[in-house]
């Protein structure tokens, strides 16, 4: 399922409201994998006090079910919860939930992370900035989550 | 014939070209690209501007029909 | 944190109660990540009406302990949350719950994987289950988690 | 000198053995390995069989200390 929410929304009663309703995979499922995007109080050094979320209706409903489906035609699963907010944000609000439930963790792992990949390269939201002074700015692009941290890339050349 | 296509600009690119949407009349086979151009004459298209047809990612270069609605927008920032 | 439980728990009040008490980290993560593993009531084709979970106290929390030091050492993250059953449990009980709390959403995926697999092969917990005839037998050994799932290699090779 | 080395077993391995621990009392250097022999004269060790001494995994060719806990387990299944 996918929802577009103009209002905060709870990612933990979010899982557990819609996990329940799904009477029909009860006891089918081993394996949940559970993303939750949160708005930081800072950015690119910047401290942040809001931020505005645009998206284009429509395209963006459209693009999530896409990118779902290609999930459920790539891994073995049995569902996929996708939330993600739109409007005006406060620090420490979530953004974007992306749960996925499966028999195996495997599955599970690889769809939630292959779905919130497609999602921060493909569906229309975009991102402007508040900071403490007033003034606002677009955030210009994503990065990519499957880089490996620096801290990672240090101990692997420093073995 | 003469078709009408509607143009939706988002995010940044709304900005910086100060509107939400244009109608555009055109006469016979148009692309993407050539949509901007009318819709934007004094204005070069951004490099790593993104266009949707309908909804769905499209290359510049993909022919738009009577009825469509093309998007364009920077980069997506979501998640 | 980690806690080994011998009751039922709830992995997503578990999540909201330990992010909610990490004051010092509040608006400092942007990502999220969260495995639940949950009883099936199946398992290599049988009926599953329980099972019993037994671990070794003390080696256990000392493994699990070393596993989220070693997620530490090799991503950025700023906490983690291992919560694992012990003793009784029923189908669509959970089982465990790995949670944790990066700035950015590579670190938090990554490092969730690998605590999960760690535990998988490290921490010494073992199940037998409980069929419906009443018979019982020892789970032999956990898969790969990393294992990509048959589905996934057909569309691969089938292109 | 004389060591007291406690061996414990867990899940399939202690239902076969039929114990849940024992006590082994050694005169010199003694390897994990060895620690097995000792307490299971008849029963050679499992292939697969995990070790570990004062909880950490290790070599069955790991030499054991006085007041060492010994533990044997099959491949461990939780998660």
């Amino acid at each position: 399922m996918i929802k577009i929410s103009a209002d905060l929304f709870d990612p933990w009663h979010e899982v557990v409201a819609y996990q329940d309703s799904a009477k029909h995979w009860t006891g089918k499922f081993g394996a949940t994998n559970v993303f939750v995007g949160t708005m930081r109080d800072f950015n690119d050094g910047d401290a942040v006090t809001g931020m505005v979320l645009e998206h284009y209706p429509g395209m963006t409903e459209k693009q999530l079910e896409d990118i779902v489906k290609q999930a459920t035609r790539d891994w073995h699963l049995l569902d996929a919860l996708v939330v993600h907010r739109v409007g005006e944000i406060k620090p420490n609000e979530p953004i974007v939930l992306v749960a996925v439930w499966a028999s195996h963790r495997g599955d599970a792992f690889d769809a939630g992370r292959q779905i919130m990949e497609a999602l921060k390269n493909k569906a229309p939201f975009w991102k402007k900035e508040r900071l403490p002074n007033g003034d606002e700015r677009w955030v210009e692009h994503n990065t990519d989550g499957y880089l490996r941290s620096p801290k990672n890339d240090m101990s692997t050349i420093l073995g | 014939m003469i078709m009408s296509v509607k143009v939706r600009y988002f995010a940044s690119l709304k900005d910086s070209v100060g509107r939400s949407d244009d109608m555009v009349d055109v006469n016979g086979a148009v692309t993407v690209a050539e949509i901007w151009a009318m819709a934007n004459a004094n204005r070069l298209m951004p490099d790593n501007i993104l266009a949707a047809v309908n909804m769905e990612y499209v290359d510049i270069e993909h022919s738009v029909q009577n009825g469509d609605e093309v998007a364009f927008f920077p980069p997506v920032t979501g998640g």
